[in-house]
């Protein structure tokens, strides 16, 4: 095994994650910063240029609020994760995101205007784009805002460092290069986790080749949750996961097609299963308030869909895309307009996915499906955790000072916005939860909120906090342990022992370890099996989640014998310690709330409906002890900050 | 499915030390291999075909065939990404080809300034007004609760 | 690519996979052949010694007649296959089975014994053997009898000529060594398929290094439909596919379990289904009259755990090992013999699997499971053909001329005892459709009835037929087209252009072909998703089905461009070509039959109940034209030679 | 998992032509490295885990190791087969081990006589019995319809 060389980075403020809220962080941060001779650095596993989620474009920005109110904005999301939000934390991205859509303009981005200049809206909230080059663009401001000197790609942050002399402080983070052998080391005053949500913690729909296509991007791990939790960071709603409804197979987005082209999608057999579980009588009636009015929760919309996949077995569910584009295109007046009407459609909805899903261009190619000739199948997936999205996981932080009521905040508010319970640990985009539907736009803008307040801590906190080093010796060993693990163990057996021309990653079988791909598959299977996957529709009990959750014991026990056979593995077997954290996470916080509060994202078949009673009024929410490998589960209560007389939607 | 590399194409970056294709890759699964000077995927079954390899690469080396487990062979997406536009050229598996061009920025890459324009407001550390704010919202303030 | 060169190989009779069926077909064809001078050949794709399903061993003998009438094994088949079988080869396999269990003995297979020196059963048709060397010791008869210079071992057959002058008689047969580079022509007077039952048609429930593992043997691939089917043999049953409840993840079978410790399985919570669902108005009696009584038949039982783990989500379903285990010691009479027999019991447990699915024994070790502590889960499978099991698919062939009615004589019988509709193409075991629960001891025992009668045929018909030269050089090519296309392409891309130290089945990314591997998915993916596996709750539908059809007929375009890197992967390009013709077939046979009459195998969503009317006195059979590539679908009637008074079963 | 090969213990079956567990696997998954006399599963994800290599390994060169996408790690399951029985070790991963021996057959290996020692009976060409029949049945008449 290569000696590893250690890399000290001291600084003020550590930004681990420049995705979308991390360039917020930057673009804000830098500012705030310079003012007070405050020194930021940013980390990232990949290269600021295409990381994270929006890596390979967006064909949308899903939060802008236009002339709305801060009050709309917050119905909708109130009611789309079925009562439970953080009425501050909600308001207070909506009433900044204006600024940052705007900003996106001015770097670069290209956002659709109609004849008269006007932005054209997919929705109400939603603005489209030709977003090919969306995180390029923004991640160059951030890029100019922090200088390039102060930023280092390609260096995979394991874990947080606490204050030696005060455990409830963050104090500095570990990690390694994927590139060469060295262990960073970051001390700082604060920093800001943002560094996405978590795929592949259930099994994906594929197999083989094309496992890697999730709707969510592959190389997200939960380093988010891992981070905050192993702080030791109260986090909360790890339990609302998001399941996106999507083109089959290649997950492509749906928004544009229901909102900006007015889609109808139907049972196999032609049941508008929307509309008739809107109607009176309806399924969502079952689901009051929130079922009983438009836009209908996302989480509800899965549900209509499942009811007719798994009750009715009137699956698949079509999107009727011929349908919608044929009606458009009939508002022409006459046949010439007609067909350059049909051509700009046809273009917009391949734009649609070749901005951000081109695999379902791909395989609308490969299948010779022509939209505007017949209907595509969609999906529900596989649940991911994304706080940015319609999930609602993430950390509990601080909320603003002035978006309270008295009540409200000696519960929210705790002296820095965005910061968790852990001094110094601020947290923003996925990091955050029940603050959802924010977004891209909405990330960078609590990026932005984040860095603000980050930087007025460590101007309020100026005495760099001391790591332990004792403890940074061991992670040290510890972060390396999969590659020596591998070299102690790999002549044992006959394939490990020879040398092959490319280190191609191919299954080892080996008695004493476990490849990371084992270990994800591990991981997957119990994850679909007992705590609602696909592959059990979705559904869990007690006693599954409990079978769960021995299994999952077991697999943390394994994660010991990782083995990583280079600097890449390595960084495969650290993602999947990430994810088993949040899987573990999760399936307590299912196990504790004893409802079904998102059918559609999981049911608890021991307890079927929503209970109002009894969790209508309350984030359920955990901290961990990494020491004692436990976590203490508990609840907050959920404040109105105002009354919402009208859900105001779409 | 995941994206290949052309052997014939590849120059494995005229033998810089660090690769475009290696550069990009968000899940960091382009490899060198230095014997020959050529790149490929290392982990197929992870790449999301985002494509970033693909636009990046100088000599057009990189393509992307549908994950085959579930894509029927035969078909092809091929960007061409200019400085302001992407061109896209779609084939059909049964041989339909069609062409879709968007705009990417409107800027000149690399000058993307933080403040989109909208220079440095009057919020102060203390305060909830971000740093472009008011101009940037095009508002005279920022809502706070009970407005 | 190698250039290959051609084995010529003339003989009489081909014997085409010696597993159970072949090795029966071996010792008794044997004696005629030698009495009639008649030449026998075999060809197996594996070493005979450990081939086929049977390759890890067995812990039981399903069928011994005992004392029990052909009749009373008749009720019991008839009544677990919803009333559709043939009564003429059940009986006849009932009538020969017997002997067949006794030569077994006489070869050196133990069989329990009680202290009596009578056989143990099981159940009333089950015998308990020491099975680890079953197959070892039945397939040294079968060698012993024909002779090792007359078996061709690791030559994978992969389709049957057909006579020049008659495409309505087989003439030839055509494969290929998986250690040479040789194509072997057969040419022969007739052929005996016994080439077994498919698996990974269906997606597995696992996905990493444990996609091997399923309850049916990786190796075989479906070749007795293909070579049948493509032959142009009319196929029956095509859609009753066999779907065993096992112990999770390990697939360890449970007949000892059930039917010798008495175990019971309940619902996650306790729910005793099997009780309940046959007790008064309980789900069993809405299948009138099967359900009715027991045994419970193998789908219904299923049926009754899936209601438990899909409708009410009281999954899993837990088999009480040890409630089991404990209830038998009891009956000792003191605490010295109570300790005994609790370690005779465990020994007895263990010895189940370790003779059949030894990674039962593994997963119960790995999880620390001991099954006289607790209980285990048990879980429907992926569904598989196997013809000779609870399933039903399978070569539609003439019966025996004695065993039929006047009625059932022009429909059932046309000179050859497991004749199928091809002149000289003979079938048994799993290669023979609607005689189900022959098992192990019926499929070896088939495999005699049809050698003895293609031995007759030979007589009969003492001219070789003339195998079409142009036909055989056409395969030639195509058969080895996988290798060429790899050897062709694999330069376009930087990955097959490198010579790798190990030639490991690495997936490679290359637009101009598809891999085994990928193959495999492909089809997996499809099946379960529209043809009713595990992931869909085995549910399908007309329009699921139609939607199966699309693909599957694109992926048959793409088997043309399979790629082979070595011999290995040829055989796996030739198994999935088999593979996915069972799947085509099944799908039609599917679609063809409006109603549910296996729920529990599959539900069609579109017609739920049975529809005894319409489809309780008919076989779905089909007829497949490989020059068209068309399949045409028809009825056959069931005829009853003996009137049912009361289900003899267990 | 799937089995694998112990690289001290294999020797390759001493270069013979064909090696013991390439000869018997059903699944042709066991390869031999030439350049290193060496055997190795080449395709473990299609290994049935039967143990037929295992047992017939002349090194005990070969074991299993349970699937690790979903075996935890650390039991072992090890036969050592004999002509007349067989002995299972059982390592669970807590540390128990049990040991269980089984009879496998009661004949020498090579010696199973397909008459199964009831001879050669009456039948003939164009009738249903087989050819130990009614001896072999232990009965004196065949089954037919009627009876
Ligand atoms: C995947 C995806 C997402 C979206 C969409 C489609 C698709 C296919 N749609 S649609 O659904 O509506 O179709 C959107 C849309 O059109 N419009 C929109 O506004 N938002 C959409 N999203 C949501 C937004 O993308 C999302 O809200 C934001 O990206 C969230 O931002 P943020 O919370 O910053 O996460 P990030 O993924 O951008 O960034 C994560 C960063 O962390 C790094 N990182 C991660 N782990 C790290 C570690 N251990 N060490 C160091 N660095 C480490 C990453 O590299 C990255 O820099
Ligand atoms: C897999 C399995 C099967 C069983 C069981 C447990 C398990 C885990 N159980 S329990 O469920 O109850 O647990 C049984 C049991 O205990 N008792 C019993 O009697 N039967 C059981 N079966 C059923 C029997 O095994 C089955 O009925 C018979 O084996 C059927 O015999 P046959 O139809 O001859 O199939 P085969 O698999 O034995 O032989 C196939 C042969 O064909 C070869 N082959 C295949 N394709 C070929 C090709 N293309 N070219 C050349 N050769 C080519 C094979 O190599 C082999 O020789
Ligand atoms: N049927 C729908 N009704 C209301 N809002 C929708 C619908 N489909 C998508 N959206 C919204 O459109 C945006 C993009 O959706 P998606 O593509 O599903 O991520 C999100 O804000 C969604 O909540
Ligand atoms: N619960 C049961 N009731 C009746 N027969 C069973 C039961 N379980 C298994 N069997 C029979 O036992 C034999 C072996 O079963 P299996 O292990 O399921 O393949 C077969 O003949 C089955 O039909
Ligand atoms: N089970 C297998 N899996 C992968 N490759 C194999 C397998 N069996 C043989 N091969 C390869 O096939 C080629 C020819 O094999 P052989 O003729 O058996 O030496 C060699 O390159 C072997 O490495
Ligand atoms: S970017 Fe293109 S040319 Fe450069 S190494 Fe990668 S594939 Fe080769
Ligand atoms: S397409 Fe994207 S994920 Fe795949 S190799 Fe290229 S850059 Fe990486
Ligand atoms: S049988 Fe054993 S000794 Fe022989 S090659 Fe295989 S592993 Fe090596
Ligand atoms: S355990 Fe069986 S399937 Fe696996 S390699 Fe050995 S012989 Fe082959
Ligand atoms: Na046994």
């Amino acid at each position: 095994m290569e000696e590893f060389k250690t890399v000290e980075v001291t600084t003020d403020l550590l930004i681990i994650g420049p995705g979308m809220a991390g360039s917020g962080a930057c673009v804000e941060g830098a500012h705030w910063a310079k003012e007070n001779g405050v020194k930021i650095t940013v980390v990232d596993k990949a290269a600021m240029e295409r990381s994270g989620a929006v890596g390979m474009g967006l064909s949308a920005i899903n939060q802008y609020q236009g002339e709305n109110s801060p009050v709309d904005y917050l119905s909708y999301v109130r009611q789309d994760l079925m009562g439970l939000c953080r009425d501050d934390l909600v308001m207070d991205i909506s009433r900044h995101v204006n600024g940052s859509v705007h900003m996106f303009e001015g770097y670069g981005l290209p956002i659709w205007t109609d004849p008269d200049g006007n932005y054209v809206h997919e929705g109400r909230w939603q603005l489209m784009i030709n977003g090919e080059s969306y995180k390029a663009i923004v991640a160059e401001a951030g890029k100019n805002a922090v200088g390039m000197d102060n930023i280092i790609e390609r260096v995979f942050v394991v874990r947080l460092l606490l204050d030696k002399n005060d455990k409830n402080k963050v104090a500095g983070a570990i990690g390694f290069s994927v590139r060469d052998p060295e262990i960073y080391v970051f001390k700082f005053k604060a920093c800001i986790v943002s560094a996405g949500g978590a795929v592949h913690v259930f099994r994906p729909r594929s197999t083989g080749e094309g496992l890697g296509r999730a709707w969510y991007p592959p190389w997200n791990a939960g380093s988010s949750s891992y981070l905050t939790t192993t702080a030791g960071a109260e986090m909360t709603s790890q339990e609302v996961v998001f399941i996106p409804g999507r083109f089959k197979d290649g997950y492509g987005p749906v928004g544009a097609w229901f909102l900006l082209f007015k889609a109808a999608a139907t049972s196999a057999t032609g049941y508008n299963y929307m509309a008739e579980g809107l109607a009176e009588g309806g399924e969502l009636h079952n689901w009051p308030p929130y079922g009983e009015v438009k836009p209908i929760p996302t989480c509800l919309r899965n549900h209509l869909m499942m009811i007719e996949m798994y009750h009715k077995g009137d699956g698949p569910i079509f999107i009727h895309t011929d349908k919608a584009i044929a009606k458009l295109a009939e508002q022409a007046p006459d046949e010439k307009a007609y067909k350059k009407e049909l051509k700009k459609l046809e273009a917009e909805a391949w734009e649609d996915f070749l901005d951000m899903t081109i695999s379902q261009a791909v395989l609308w190619a490969a299948k010779d499906v022509f939209p505007e000739e017949g209907p595509s199948e969609i999906m529900p997936s596989e649940p991911y955790f994304i706080g940015s999205h319609s999930g609602a996981s993430g950390a509990w932080t601080s909320g603003p000072e002035d978006i309270q009521t008295g009540e409200s905040k000696s519960d929210y508010f705790w002296g820095y916005n965005r910061m968790t319970t852990v001094k110094g640990l601020f947290a923003a985009g996925d990091g955050v939860g029940v603050s959802s539907h924010k977004f891209s736009s909405g990330s960078f803008t609590e990026g932005r909120i984040a860095a603000k307040a980050a930087v007025k801590y460590c101007v309020d906190n100026p005495e760099l906090p001391e790591v332990d080093s004792a403890e940074v010796d061991k992670l040290k060993e510890r972060i390396v342990l999969p590659l020596k693990h591998y070299e102690d163990h790999k002549n044992y057996t006959t394939l490990g022992s020879t040398d092959k021309k490319y280190d191609l990653p191919v299954e080892e079988v080996n008695p004493n370890y476990i490849t990371p791909k084992m270990a994800i598959f591990r991981l997957n299977k119990i994850m679909d099996e007992y705590v609602a996957g696909w592959g059990s529709q979705y559904n869990c009990s007690a006693i599954t989640l409990n079978i769960a959750l021995d299994l999952i014991k077991l697999l943390k026990e394994d994660l010991n014998k990782l083995a990583a056979r280079n600097l890449h593995e390595l960084m495969r077997c650290w993602e999947n310690v990430h994810r088993v954290q949040i899987a573990e996470a999760h399936t307590r916080h299912k196990l504790f709330r004893e409802e079904t509060r998102w059918p559609g994202y999981y049911y608890r078949s021991d307890f079927r409906k929503m209970d109002e009673e009894k969790w209508g009024k309350v984030f359920v929410n955990s901290v961990y002890d990494a020491e004692k490998d436990e976590f203490t589960m508990l609840t907050r209560p959920l404040h109105h900050l105002v009354e919402i007389k009208e859900v105001v939607g779409m | 499915m995941p994206s290949f590399v052309i052997d014939e194409k590849c120059d494995g970056c005229k033998g810089g030390d660090k690769t475009a294709c290696m550069y990009i890759c968000p899940n960091d699964l382009m490899v060198l291999d230095v014997d020959r000077m050529k790149a490929y995927n290392a982990e197929p079954d992870m790449c999301w075909e985002c494509y970033n390899c693909v636009k990046i690469c100088p000599t057009q080396a990189i393509e992307v065939r549908g994950y085959a487990d579930f894509t029927p062979l035969g078909a092809s997406v091929v960007p061409m990404r200019g400085s302001e536009d992407i061109m896209w050229t779609v084939k059909f598996r049964g041989g339909t080809i069609k062409r879709f061009k968007f705009p990417i920025r409107t800027t000149p890459e690399g000058e993307a300034k933080p403040d989109g324009g909208f220079g440095i407001g009057p919020g102060k550390l203390d305060d909830q007004l971000l740093f472009t704010e008011p101009a940037s919202l095009k508002a005279n303030q920022l809502w706070t609760l009970g407005d």
